[in-house]
């Protein structure tokens, strides 16, 4: 089943194309991969679908229902949600509180506050960090900003969740503890769909990896095939 | 110690300390005529102009400038209806009116950020003076309106209800889900959008509420100015003394607000009646002083002290 | 824990501080002998009417209080000796809200014995009925108009003095205008209480008069360019051409009509041109210009002591050759009024105002109350030295048709000078 | 045609004052951060200075420039060394810091008003000077708005000059861009702050003495030049000295055909016009 999927999706800012007659999709259970250089328009993409951006062209549907126009919190609560690459986390507020505004908010109903609690320190825990949950999120080290966000996010009960750039900045050790996560989040039955520079993160973890370049698709495959596609090596070695 | 402490911590005692308060303010001008019914009660209006502008502004981190021009079509209603309607009327009307004036600027303003809305909130105050202005010499041919008079003590109870009114709204909303709502725009609104919360909505009515409170004082206290033109209901002056006072008293809590007016007017209205020719020498040192040593308010202040003191009286045990 | 019983002490220790003042003042003193007679005013000594307490009647009411003071004080028959007075001014910041909470201050915890009044007309109005409502005689200064006689009915303790537009500056203007044998005008007034008051007026009275207005401008306070203006009224050859503005504006115009050589036959503006240091700005150009009056020393002797004792103490520049001689002649007569009634009860006061006359620098002065004698009053038209001033050779001269006149209008009025 | 001269010189004899009444404030505001309340109150001393030398010493008012610019300068390069060079570096963030430097020159605006009270009193002062009409193809214009236009473009060239080429201007444009690598690249930012701060007030005292070449002055007219500053800031983008310039000269314009059609509009279109580019392109003329 197709859980998000875009046709002919272009952005413009001012007369710079940054996306250019994108299609693109996401199968539900996967993991998919989303790369390229800085400035191929990977952002762009993510901020269009979760309506950060808005576009007149081109349409992008969300479990079947074209979601264009609509606002980013009503997305949200449609069951997709998003982490940031530079991270947006509520400083001043503990890191449970955090989670706990994903979960109150997130969900079209809203969830009892009591229960909306516990699912929180749930999601703390298993992002690992419930040693952590009253220290203002703004005095927590950078990985663990990442990781409230993930539960923030989470805390939003996505079926669909997109991940921009988790891995930068993180060493070899915390890289891994990270892939680990995006595992253990697809195996929660969450579709993930992740931008990332880490190479060998992304090859490791992902089902299927979409390449973007100048704003446009220049290949889409399993990790193997995108290894061995010689547009994608040489955008990457000719930069 | 301890015992005293904990029953002045108990709950009910405080809801009973509170409770008693306000009845003895109520029950205030039935005994006593004096000044101080005119003293208290342009503290209540300082007091609801400053935690009106902290429901929206303090929270959310916009800096607004336009209580002046709500407070303003609050005077102007009661100089429009004053006479025709009960005074309660009038002020429930002026509150409305506010709020739907507070409402249209929200929809259209609210997505300018910083600086920007704080200087675009002044702008509005300053076209709707100027409006009124000419409507009312070419419209009209007329500058100015009487008021209606009101007696002080009407005129007290009514201020202290928006008092209380104002207060109970501030209170629920900290504490409720919309309030966390509007922290986390504060904090990052983006982030807040993205999880949920529809910004817009939460901004634009939090805005129209707390508009209501400024609109309700200004009409109340229209009646105590007898005379106002567009001038004197659109002053400025309204727009920045609540920032003034919420900041010198501290934001942190509800408290700080509250008794950063109080203590803002009170030292205000003293030192321009006994030093008159040098009043705003001293206020100004003392805003500057406040603001290098105070960095968290006047509550901020009285806390560290507080604060210094337990560790001293903990020391000596 | 502790934050939450701080909170709770610091909102006790507010509650109790403002309950204090409350007990105290509930607890009666034996009343203390009469020492001093307490005048109190709530002025404004900043913000943008401060110019008033500087100009008009600030230097005034300040200087009555020394001489009356030197005197030995007011002599109260009830105490059987001289009090002296003291004066307990409070700051309005120019701000209503301020002024009128001040007032209530002054009268209510203060128990001031008399009130001196707020400055501009705006503040005055608001001051009349909560004067009224304590039962405080409120002798008006700067400030007055057509806004407040409709409701003078209902202000027995209100007491005009200075004149205004219908009473009676306008019609005698229409007759020095018609005598002249002007023919059209131009109005420009700043859009606030007294210039749509004024031009209102001016605008009835001139037309009466066969004097076609032919050219009407409102501008905004705070306007930075008037020369729009100034070519239109030229363009039109206004032969009069009347500022019904505020200084600011009135010296802006002047020296626009200077610039752009539109020199009418008759100048003339509202408050400005009627200060002493007016001449002192224009120099030359003043020649000519009139304005709202008028006195000057030629009025009468007592006029010209009144003059020197002025001088004497302040800056001349600051003398108002529109209202100063008003507001003293009317401090000298509520001075009078006190000490004939003998007592401080206002009420009492209030009866020996509404029909006594007195003497004072005006000659025999006496106020005209509504016609039912319950109302407010104002300061009868004989009393008056002069409602039109013209600048001629450095004098601010009466130039109204009939007895207060001290030279004739220069009409038209000089070219302006020379370029240097 | 000279209907057009005089609506088009007009409206750059207006939009000179209000650029130059704005650049400082447009200094202060886009490199200090300080939204200088006080603005006005320097400009009000500004003008008493040129009015008391000329006065009282028969100065030339052209002449004071060269003492006021100074003088005023200094006071308020060491205002910024001492009391917002403190409450910069104990301030929690730079958002902490606006708020609390707004406060700040709050209290300034208080305490220079009333010194200025003390020493001059608040009533009304002026002179004449250069009280004559100077022709320019059929139109009239006074002599001494068309030195005050003169004067201020003249000033906003020599300022632009001085930003633009010196290395002084770079190094408080680099400070403007970004103060903490400006800092790291050795530019002492400390100084810098306080120089345009001082520049800024310098800035305001020039307009204020070329202002009472024209204007009535009193010493409780601060806070509407301020406002003034403040609008005329916002429409040509913070912090852009050229988008100042430009601002006021659109102001200006506006100001000068509004006052040609009704008079009684001028402040309600200027307003308008400013609320309108706000909602329309709230960064202003040339802000980023």
């Amino acid at each position: 089943m197709r859980i998000l999927e875009g046709e002919g999706v272009s952005k413009h800012f001012g007369g710079l194309a940054a996306l250019s007659n994108v299609d693109f999709h996401v199968d539900a259970g996967e993991i998919v991969g989303l790369i390229g250089p800085n400035g191929a328009g990977k952002t762009t993409l993510f901020n269009l679908v979760s309506a950060a951006l808005t576009t007149k062209q081109g349409v992008i549907k969300f479990k079947g229902r074209k979601i264009t126009g609509l606002k980013p919190h009503q997305i949200c609560r449609m069951g997709l949600a998003r982490t940031f690459q530079s991270v947006k986390i509520f400083g001043n507020m503990p890191a449970l509180t955090n989670v706990y505004i994903g979960s109150l908010f997130g969900i079209p109903a809203g969830t009892p506050s009591a229960y909306a609690a516990k699912g929180a320190e749930e999601l703390l825990e298993f992002v690992g960090l419930s040693a952590s949950k009253v220290t203002p999120a703004k005095d927590l080290t950078l990985v663990n900003q990442k990781r409230v966000e993930v539960a923030r996010a989470l805390a939003t009960k996505p079926e669909l969740l997109l991940l921009d750039e988790l891995m930068a900045g993180l060493n070899p050790t915390e890289v891994a503890q990270a892939m680990e996560l995006v595992t253990k989040i697809r195996d929660r039955g969450i579709t993930v769909f992740v931008i990332e520079h880490v190479m060998k993160a992304i090859m490791g973890v992902c089902d299927r990896i979409i390449v973007l370049h100048h704003g446009e698709k220049i290949a889409e495959g399993t990790p193997q095939e995108i290894a061995n596609n010689r547009a994608v090596v040489e955008v990457y070695l000719g930069e | 110690m301890n015992s005293v402490a904990s029953i002045v911590l108990n709950r009910s005692f405080q809801l009973g300390l509170l409770a008693v308060i306000l009845i003895a303010l109520a029950t205030l001008p039935l005994h006593y005529q004096g000044y101080n019914i005119v003293r208290l009660l342009n503290i209540f209006m300082f007091v609801v102009l400053t935690v009106s502008w902290v429901i929206f502004s303090g929270s959310t981190g916009y800096m607004s400038l336009a209580s002046a021009a709500f407070f303003g079509v609050g005077i102007y209603t009661s100089a429009l209806l004053g006479d025709k309607l009960p005074i309660a009327v009038v002020v429930g009307i002026g509150a409305l009116v506010s709020s739907c004036v507070a409402f249209l600027v929200g929809a259209l303003t609210l997505r300018l950020r910083g600086i920007y809305f704080a200087i675009f909130t002044f702008g509005l105050v300053e076209l709707i003076k100027h409006l009124t202005l000419w409507w009312e010499i070419n419209m009209e041919d007329r500058r100015g309106r009487l008021v209606v008079y009101v007696e002080n003590d009407i005129i007290f109870w009514v201020m202290l209800s928006i008092l209380v009114a104002t207060l109970l709204t501030a209170y629920f909303i900290r504490r409720s889900k919309w309030g966390l709502a509007l922290q986390s725009i504060g904090e990052n609104e983006e982030a807040a959008a993205h999880m949920g919360i529809n910004v817009t909505l939460v901004k634009v009515i939090t805005f129209a509420v707390s508009a209501l409170f400024v609109g309700a004082s200004g009409a109340i206290i229209a009646t105590r100015w007898t005379y106002i033109d567009p001038g004197i209901a659109f002053n400025p002056l309204y727009s920045f003394m609540p920032v003034l006072m919420a900041i010198f008293g501290g934001m942190g809590r509800l408290l700080g607000p509250v008794i950063g007016a109080i203590a803002f007017t009170y030292l205000k209205e003293e030192l321009g009646t006994e030093f008159p020719e040098l009043y705003m020498l001293i206020f100004g040192i003392i805003l500057i002083v406040a603001i290098l040593y105070m960095p968290n308010g006047l509550v901020g202040l009285i806390q560290r002290l507080w604060i210094r003191g337990f560790r001293r009286q903990d020391a000596d045990t | 824990m502790r934050r939450k019983l701080l909170i709770l002490m610091v909102s006790c220790t507010m509650v109790l501080a403002l309950a204090a003042p409350l007990f105290a003042a509930g607890c009666d003193e034996a009343e203390p002998e009469k020492e001093v007679i307490v005048f109190g005013a709530a002025r404004p000594l900043t913000g943008p009417f401060a110019v008033y307490e500087e100009m008009a009647f600030g230097p005034i009411y300040k200087m009555w209080v020394d001489e009356v003071n030197a005197r030995g004080g007011l002599y109260i028959e009830e105490y059987g000796k001289r009090l002296p007075i003291e004066l307990k001014i409070y700051d309005d910041g120019s701000d209503m809200g301020t002024m009128t909470s001040m007032l209530e201050r002054l009268i209510l915890e203060d128990e001031v014995d008399f009130i001196l009044p707020p400055a501009s007309t705006a503040f005055l109005f608001a001051a009349a009925p909560i004067a009224n409502k304590h039962g405080y005689i409120l002798m008006g200064a700067e400030g007055g108009g057509t806004t407040l006689t409709p409701l003078l009915p209902s202000l027995p303790y209100y007491f005009g003095v200075l004149n205004y537009s219908d009473h009676y500056q306008m019609p005698v203007l229409a007759d020095i205008l018609s005598d002249a044998g002007i023919e059209t005008a131009a109005i420009m007034y700043l859009e606030d209480l007294h210039g749509v008051e004024y031009s209102g007026v001016a605008g009835i009275e001139l037309t009466n008069a066969g004097i076609d207005i032919v050219m009407t401008k409102s501008v905004p306070l705070g306007v930075m360019d008037v020369s729009s203006i100034i070519n239109q009224a030229k363009t039109l050859g206004a032969e009069a051409f009347l500022s019904f503005c505020y200084p600011d504006e009135n010296f802006l115009a002047i020296g626009t009509a200077i610039a752009l050589d539109y020199n009418p036959d008759v100048f003339l503006t509202g408050p400005g041109a009627n200060f002493a240091f007016f001449a002192g700005v224009f120099g030359p150009a003043a020649e000519g210009i009139m304005g709202y009056g008028a006195w000057n020393t030629k009025s009468s002797a007592a006029s010209e002591d009144f003059y020197e004792k002025f001088i004497a103490l302040y800056d001349p520049g600051l003398l108002d050759w529109w209202g100063h001689n008003l507001y003293y002649a009317g401090l000298q007569f509520f001075e009078q009024a006190i000490e004939e009634a003998g007592t401080l009860d206002q009420a009492v006061i209030r009866e020996v105002m509404a029909t006594s006359t007195f003497d004072t620098i005006l000659g025999p002065t006496w106020f005209d109350m509504t016609a039912d004698g319950e109302g407010g009053g104002l300061l009868a038209e004989e009393c008056y030295t002069g409602q039109v001033g013209q600048w001629q050779n450095g004098v601010f001269e009466v130039v109204d048709p009939g007895a207060n006149r001290t030279a004739p209008p220069v009409i038209p009025k000089p070219a302006w000078p020379a370029e240097e | 045609m000279v209907e057009f001269l005089n609506i088009f010189i007009g409206g750059l004899i207006l939009g000179g004052i209000y650029a130059l009444i704005a650049v400082g404030l447009s200094l202060q505001y886009g490199v200090a951060r300080v939204l200088n309340i006080s603005h006005g109150e320097f400009i009000m001393v500004g003008a008493f200075l040129t009015w008391a030398m000329y006065t009282f010493w028969g100065l030339n008012p052209l002449a004071s420039l060269a003492i006021v610019g100074p003088a005023i300068f200094v006071v308020g390069f060491v205002l910024h060394r001492t009391l917002f060079t403190r409450l910069r570096t104990s301030s929690a963030s730079p958002a902490a810091y606006e708020g609390g430097s707004l406060i700040a020159t709050f209290g300034l605006m208080f305490i220079i008003q009333n010194l200025a009270i003390i020493t001059w009193g608040t009533d009304i002062e002026a002179y004449s000077f250069l009280n004559t009409g100077v022709s320019i193809f059929g139109a009239r214009f006074a002599a001494n708005r068309l030195t005050m236009l003169l004067f201020a473009a003249g000033i906003c060239v020599v300022f632009y000059l001085f930003l633009a080429r010196t290395r002084l201007g770079k190094a408080i444009r680099a400070a403007a861009q970004d103060p903490e690598t400006a800092g790291m690249m050795g530019v002492n930012i400390k100084r810098v702050l306080a120089l345009c701060f001082g520049l800024g007030a310098l800035m305001a005292g020039l307009a204020g003495s070329l202002l009472s070449m024209c204007y009535p002055i009193r010493t409780t007219m601060g806070l509407e030049y301020t406002i003034i500053a403040i609008i005329v800031v916002v429409l040509g983008g913070m912090g852009s000295i050229v988008g100042s310039f430009i601002g006021g000269l659109i102001l200006g314009m506006v100001g000068s055909i509004v006052l040609y059609i009704d008079p009684s509009l001028s402040l309600v279109a200027y307003y308008f016009i400013f609320i309108l580019l706000l909602l329309v392109r709230p960064t202003g003329i040339l802000g980023k």
